[in-house]
């Protein structure tokens, strides 16, 4: 039943044996004593300040929304970093190895890289950067965000969505792991067909890759899943549809892609495992297989994932821009519907990634017309945001800066995807530097406005500010490379070069590639400078708390509540009166944001299953990977068995009495409050576990206690007025 | 890097401005086409980013100017109420829609101009050249182009069968019965006629300044038709990654006028060798291109493009070591045009 | 607490369940069903009418289920899965149409059937 | 509206205390994981429709030789049965009588346990004359989807199980009442994908 595979097969180890561990290679040693000695210094930190039990208990076990996000987005960074360091690579590589006689290093020809492990390290910087960073991201942003701004204790199914955040994490570390056991994949992140059949490539490059990719796909349908149940069924009072704040609009256009598209790609990868493991005739050249059918699921999946990742970005921008320009989002019902239809289209354009097929001209032009009309709701989405800046008081705090240098790339990644949109235009540059442009156009549109989201969104979820100053040096230096590198590759594109090239065979594209290392030095800058954005907010965590209302001028509901946010996120649920909640409040001066009464609170428990599911899909992906079928067996059954188990635990949830919430949140009849106050009672939960436990309650306690002799006036619904 | 490159490059860094804009620099192929297909596709190009720098850069220079004006502290007129505007969003949708119906129609054009299996641009291109004077509605957009079927299509024709392997370039010419291997030779404005096909996997066939791409797919054949207006050497390549010895397959495409191009014929059917199935077998197996040889064969064996497709339906693989490209350290001389 | 977690059998899901509905979709399915089975095993027809008879039955029957077993109507506990369903369609059609249509295209173009054995 | 009377008609802070409906949102979003699941079947059949043509049997068996529309017939009838049956296992529960549910429930099983059996039998039958997945694009194709199908139907037994034992030890517990009602919109949705597979796979496969 099997196919048979080059090499040695034991029924214990399977493919595996030692040689798999590429320990003659330089490079992969010197990242594997990085990522040794990172992770010593990690486990030694957590073992030195005894945090082993508040990262099981508050975080690891944790079902609540907020830290899943933020562990999300953990992986993100983590894999944004190695994404980064595969992208040196490639522009060090190339700006090395131009032309016949440039010198090679370590072992290669030409540059530093042999081919082998140059194709290596292109195809896991595409599947990092889409899969495994923008996405857990974004992702890790709609968890935290969308509860909060429909005025939900939690998502639909908390649960769920821990397992989601550890499908993700296991498909992230079998990636990892492929670096120093094993190979990746050398066939692009894409998987060209048929350089992932078996005879193109017999190693496990593929089949790492392959499951990796399917652990996360499966991850996103599912937080799809919830994130559309949630929004659909856990409205707060007062929220119809005209009231749903735009971010979350996104959101749901996002899931409806992320439900609809990610099974056209398991699909695709399990039609390409059987090909793999069992000698089926889905995508092969011979036996009656076709192999374009592959390419054709794969961006039936592919287009929609772009906007997948693209739509919560655009989200992003449409909440930060009326923020700093202090008016409300200019054309709401444009920007929802525009959303959904950018949804909708994206479902009719995949051909366009391989008009050079040689489908009829009757289909390429179908496709590329369609393609065009995508181009209708994003610029929709462009001209509303260039109304809500019109008339506006601009402030360009850092967050407002990332989204405008996103704004400045979708119109020049938007201009350069509609002329790649034709296909008599898309014969002369397809698979060019100029597409590489083009799509990173839009990927760091996505990066710049997810590192907006994050900067805007800090002080809501941690309680202080990151440092303003860092941020915007790192947007400046951020800007100038994305500049260099994508213009330089914009310039490529016409001058002929093609995309994977490791070795640069013309010296006159030498000169861009020159430019585009330089960009790679600002981008090296701008991450030096975000990482000390973060440092200095750390640092000045205990001077500089974020009031509930951090930026003063924020409009929907998530800015309502607490920062950080409560473990219940809202004790009691607030009715909404219309679309930016938060802003009307504000302008009716009911600033309160202790409710006059309270009710118990059911919270789910914390629980290690999705911790355990998690663990045996990546025990499955490993064994699948190196066939190593026991080891499959037994985490099947493991995943079967679990699953069965916890179905049969009805006392999954716990109560928190209003007695205990009212203590919580501010004392039986509560506190006045103002704009910009701090929690007096911060629960312990949401403080991050690297900040000291206690520092920010001592600093809030201060400020509170400033509080409470009266210095702030109390709102216009005193307690007069509550009845 | 050798000393002797640095001067230049630190040239190219100081003008790096004059390289983006791709202004004149023979070095942007795809602003220089040299074959009608080729120029058909870059014509559009530059009609494509006409049409959308009207809409995106006033959209960019209006957006500079109101952040630039609506500053906080500026006293600019502040509206917070201005959030919704029937005209206007009835323009911001109408304004797009228009835009892409006009794309629409460039598109529709463009398709059939560049269509690989059977491009009006070579057809057109001949008749421009054979008939004295153009109409003057034919330089017009809006002017029907002639078909394919039409008047002009019975001139010479050359016909080439293309193979790729890994990582190499068979260029098989039925009608003479010549092989030639990562060496194309066509004559001056003359229609060139492709029929492709992989013997492993897929391949884009590209010569950025005389045509754009097609895909090469193992177990299927694809078509590109060509024509060049200048003689010349260009560079060809495949723009699908293939494998490990993909950055080194490239091949030399050289255009020379029609009666060179009868000598160039007669030449090769002296060479020695003869390409027959075995032979391509040998040719098949992985091998870098890392100097550029080309090869020529005086005889074909019947029916080889055939031959390959049947073969590579029925189940016959070149293997190729994935590691084989691991130690490349052989010394090369690797011949550059440009 | 919701009053559907005290009582979940009066919650309108369960009020709503039809067991005339699943009879009823059942008997259509199978009589639906049993008819192109029997044309198709009788072969009566042409092949074109037995592919459109097969896939008229095929649809009613289809809709038979969705609307008699999965209850996919307009009633207020079900509008939601209705809707969802509805918006999948053209997805489908995309899915396998426009897939089905160009790879149709690509056949005539680029397949050399006549090489295979 | 003004602010004042918005506050007087609904006031600042939610006074109902009504949770989120969990049965209801548990199985819309098990309804949206079905239609995820629904989109895999779309790739599929896309694959049966672009592999499909004479030249994906690369000279292998092809429609009539290798599906037999009365097994499959047989097949179908149990299935629709077996919902048939389940439909009737909801009516006890509608009525809240648990025997009434684990009865029907058993039958369901019965008939679809019989599906099941019927299905391997069939694939065995065909791997015994040699029809694998391996010999051509056609059958990878066709045998893809009739084993997803089976796939589902089998862990949809499994369920079954799990589920009469939870109507046995908790009632009608709200998470025994939600997982009835996904199952019921799992097994349908089966039948209804089988629905679609008996005729375009079996029925229109054997006219090629």
């Amino acid at each position: 039943m099997f196919v048979h595979l080059q090499g040695s097969w034991n029924p214990i180890y399977g493919r595996l044996s030692l040689h798999e561990i590429p320990f003659k290679t330089q490079i992969i040693q010197g990242a594997f004593f990085f990522v040794v000695l990172t992770a010593l210094a990690v486990l030694t930190a957590i073992t030195y300040y005894k945090k082993w039990r508040y990262l099981w208990e508050e975080w690891l076990t944790s079902l609540d929304h907020k830290k899943i996000g933020v562990m999300y987005i953990v992986l993100g960074l983590v894999m944004l970093f190695r994404g980064f360091i595969d992208a040196v690579m490639i522009r060090s590589q190339q700006v090395m190895a131009i032309g016949p006689h440039s010198a090679g290093y370590l072992g290669a020809l030409h540059g530093y890289l042999p081919p082998y492990h140059f194709d290596q390290i292109y195809s896991s910087h595409g599947t990092i950067m889409i899969l495994f960073a923008i996405t857990p991201i974004l992702t890790g942003l709609m968890a935290i965000m969308v509860p909060l701004q429909i005025g939900a204790r939690d998502l639909a199914f908390p649960y769920l969505n821990a397992l989601t955040f550890y499908l993700t994490a296991a498909g992230a570390a079998l990636v990892m792991v492929s670096l120093f056991v094993g190979d990746f994949s050398h066939a692009g992140w894409v998987g060209l067909i048929p350089l992932t059949e078996l005879p193109y490539s017999p190693d496990v490059g593929t089949d790492y890759w392959m499951w990796a990719v399917q652990l996360s796909g499966i991850g996103s349908t599912l937080s799809s899943v919830n994130l559309i149940a949630t929004i659909i069924k856990m409205r707060a009072p007062g929220m119809g549809w005209n009231e749903v704040p735009i971010f979350t609009w996104t959101a749901l256009s996002t899931s409806v892609i992320g439900v609809t598209a990610f099974p056209v790609l398991s699909a695709a990868l399990f039609m390409l495992a059987a090909d793999r493991y069992l000698g089926t005739h889905f995508f092969t050249a011979s036996f009656g297989g076709d192999l374009m059918f592959y390419t054709d699921l794969f961006w039936i999946w592919g287009h929609p994932e772009v906007y997948f990742v693209v739509l919560p970005a655009f989200g992003i921008i449409s909440e930060v821009i009326p923020t700093f320009s202090e008016k409300a989002l200019f054309g709401y019902t444009s920007m929802a519907v525009a959303a959904l239809a950018i949804a909708g289209l994206s479902w009719m354009v995949w051909l366009h990634h391989f008009f050079t097929m040689g489908a009829g001209p009757g289909v390429n032009l179908f496709y590329g017309a369609a393609t065009m009309l995508v181009g209708v709701p994003t610029g929709v989405k462009a001209f509303n945001w260039a109304l809500t800046l019109y008339r506006g008081r601009l402030r360009f705090d850092a967050p407002m800066l990332w989204c405008l240098g996103a704004y400045a790339l979708l119109l020049i990644g938007g201009l350069s995807g509609i002329m790649l949109a034709m296909p008599a235009v898309d014969y002369s540059v397809h698979n060019s530097a100029f597409l590489i442009a083009h799509f990173h156009s839009f990927m760091l549109l996505i990066t710049f406005a997810a590192i907006a989201g994050y900067q805007f969104w800090f002080p809501k979820v941690f309680g202080f500010y990151l440092d303003d100053g860092a941020g915007r040096k790192a947007f400046w230096f951020f800007s100038a490379g994305t500049l260099a590198v994508f213009g330089s590759l914009y310039a490529l594109g016409f001058m002929g070069m093609t995309r994977r090239l490791d070795y640069i065979p013309f010296v006159q594209w030498r000169p861009p590639l020159i430019a585009a290392e330089v960009g790679i030095f600002f981008y090296c800058v701008a991450s030096y400078y975000l990482v000390r954005q973060l440092y200095v907010g750390l640092r000045d965590r205990k001077t500089r708390p974020a009031g509930a209302d951090p930026w003063a001028t924020t409009r929907s509901l998530e800015w309502l509540t607490w920062s950080p946010v409560p473990a219940y996120n809202y004790p009691v649920l607030p009715v909404v009166h219309g679309r930016d909640e938060w802003a009307w409040r504000r302008e009716h001066e009911y600033v309160d944001r202790v409710p006059d009464h309270y009710f118990d609170i059911v919270m789910p428990k914390n629980t290690s299953v999705p911790l355990l599911l998690g663990a045996l899909s990546f025990g499955l992906g490993f064994g699948l990977v190196w066939r190593i079928w026991w080891l499959c067996a037994v985490t099947i059954a493991g995943i079967l068995l679990v699953v069965i188990i916890r179905s049969f635990d009805n006392h999954t949830e716990h109560t928190l009495s209003a007695a205990l919430v009212a203590k919580l949140d501010g004392g039986e009849g509560g506190l006045p409050d103002a704009p910009g106050s701090v929690n007096p009672y911060p629960s312990p939960m949401p403080v991050p576990f690297f900040a000291k436990t206690g520092a920010v309650s001592r600093c809030a306690d201060r400020v509170a206690s400033t509080l409470r002799e009266g210095v702030v006036a109390p709102g216009p619904l005193g307690k007069g007025a509550r009845r | 890097m050798p000393s002797r490159d640095r001067p230049r490059a630190l040239y190219g860094l100081a003008l790096i401005c004059l390289c983006l804009g791709g202004c004149q620099a023979r070095s942007v192929w795809l602003f220089h086409p040299h074959g009608a297909v080729a120029a058909a596709e870059f014509h559009y190009t530059v009609i494509d980013f006409a049409i959308m720098i009207l809409i995106v850069g006033p959209l960019l220079v209006a957006t500079a100017l109101i952040i630039v004006r609506y500053r906080k502290g500026r006293n600019a007129r502040y509206d917070p109420h201005f959030k919704k505007s029937r005209v206007l969003e009835a323009l911001m949708w109408g304004v797009p829609i228009a835009t892409v119906g006009v794309l629409t129609y460039f598109s529709y054009q463009a398709v059939y101009l560049a269509d690989p299996y059977d491009p009006t641009a070579i057809p057109r291109s001949l008749a421009e050249k054979s008939r004295p004077p153009p109409t003057a509605g034919r330089t017009s957009h809006f002017a029907a182009y002639p078909r394919s079927n039409g008047t002009v299509r019975h001139g010479p024709q050359v016909d080439v069968n293309v193979i790729t392997t890994d990582w190499q370039w068979v260029f098989i010419y039925p009608r003479t019965g010549i092989t030639t291997v990562d060496r194309l030779v066509v004559p001056v404005d003359t229609p060139v006629h492709f029929r492709l096909t992989s013997a492993t996997v897929v391949n884009d066939f590209l010569i950025p300044e005389l045509v754009g791409e097609i895909d090469i797919m193992p177990g299927m054949r694809t078509k590109l038709a060509m024509i060049a207006s200048r003689p010349g050497n260009y560079r060809g390549y495949s723009a699908n990654f293939s494998g490990g010895g993909f950055s080194w397959m490239g091949f030399t495409t050289t255009v020379v006028s029609r009666r060179a191009y009868r000598a160039w014929t007669r030449k090769a059917a002296r060479a020695p060798d003869r390409m027959t199935y075995a032979a391509f077998d040998k040719i098949a197996k992985p091998t870098i291109n890392l100097a550029e040889k080309p090869m020529y064969f005086s005889r074909t064996q019947k029916g080889l493009f055939d031959h390959v497709i049947r073969r590579v339906l029925t189940g016959r693989v070149y293997e190729t070591p994935l590691r084989m490209t691991e130690n490349m350290t052989k010394p090369l001389y690797v011949k550059v045009l440009h | 607490m919701s009053s559907y977690e005290e009582e979940p059998l009066s919650h309108p899901e369960v009020r709503d369940l039809d067991v005339r509905l699943s009879v009823a979709s059942f008997v259509a399915t199978a009589a639906l069903l049993t008819f192109s089975f029997m044309v198709v095993v009788r072969d009566a027809w042409s092949i074109p009418s037995l592919s459109i008879a097969i896939a008229l039955m095929a649809g009613l029957a289809a809709a038979a289920q969705l609307i008699g077993a999965l209850q996919l109507t307009l009633a207020p506990s079900r509008r939601w899965f209705t809707a969802c369903f509805l918006l999948c369609i053209p997805l489908y059609m995309l899915t396998v149409g426009l897939t089905a249509w160009m790879f149709a295209t690509l056949y005539t173009r680029t397949m050399m059937p006549h090489l295979m054995p | 509206m003004s602010g004042q009377e918005a506050i007087r008609e609904q006031g600042l802070w939610d006074r109902k205390d009504v949770h989120h409906d969990k049965i209801g949102t548990h199985t819309l979003g098990f309804w949206l994981y079905m239609l995820s699941d629904s989109m895999v079947y779309a790739a599929l059949f896309g694959a049966s429709v672009v592999l499909g043509h004479r030249m994906n049997a690369a000279g292998g068996p092809m429609g009539a030789t290798v599906l037999h529309p009365l097994s499959a017939y047989w097949e179908t009838l149990l299935l629709l049965a077996s919902g048939l049956a389940y439909g009737l296992a909801l009516q006890g529960l509608k009525r809240g009588r648990k025997a009434l549910v684990l009865a029907w429930m058993t039958v369901a099983f019965l008939l679809g346990a019989g599906f099941a059996a019927l299905s391997v039998h069939t694939l065995l039958a065909l791997i015994a004359r040699g029809i694998t997945p391996e010999r051509s694009g056609y059958l990878s194709a066709d045998l893809a989807l009739i084993v997803y199908h089976a796939l589902h139907i089998g862990l949809g037994l499994v369920w079954f199980l799990v589920m009469m034992v939870q109507v046995a030890v908790f009632g009608f517990h709200p998470n025994v009442v939600y997982r009835l009602l996904n199952l019921k919109l799992f097994w349908f949705f089966q039948s209804f994908v089988w629905v679609l597979v008996f005729s375009f796979t079996y029925l229109r496969g054997v006219l090629i």
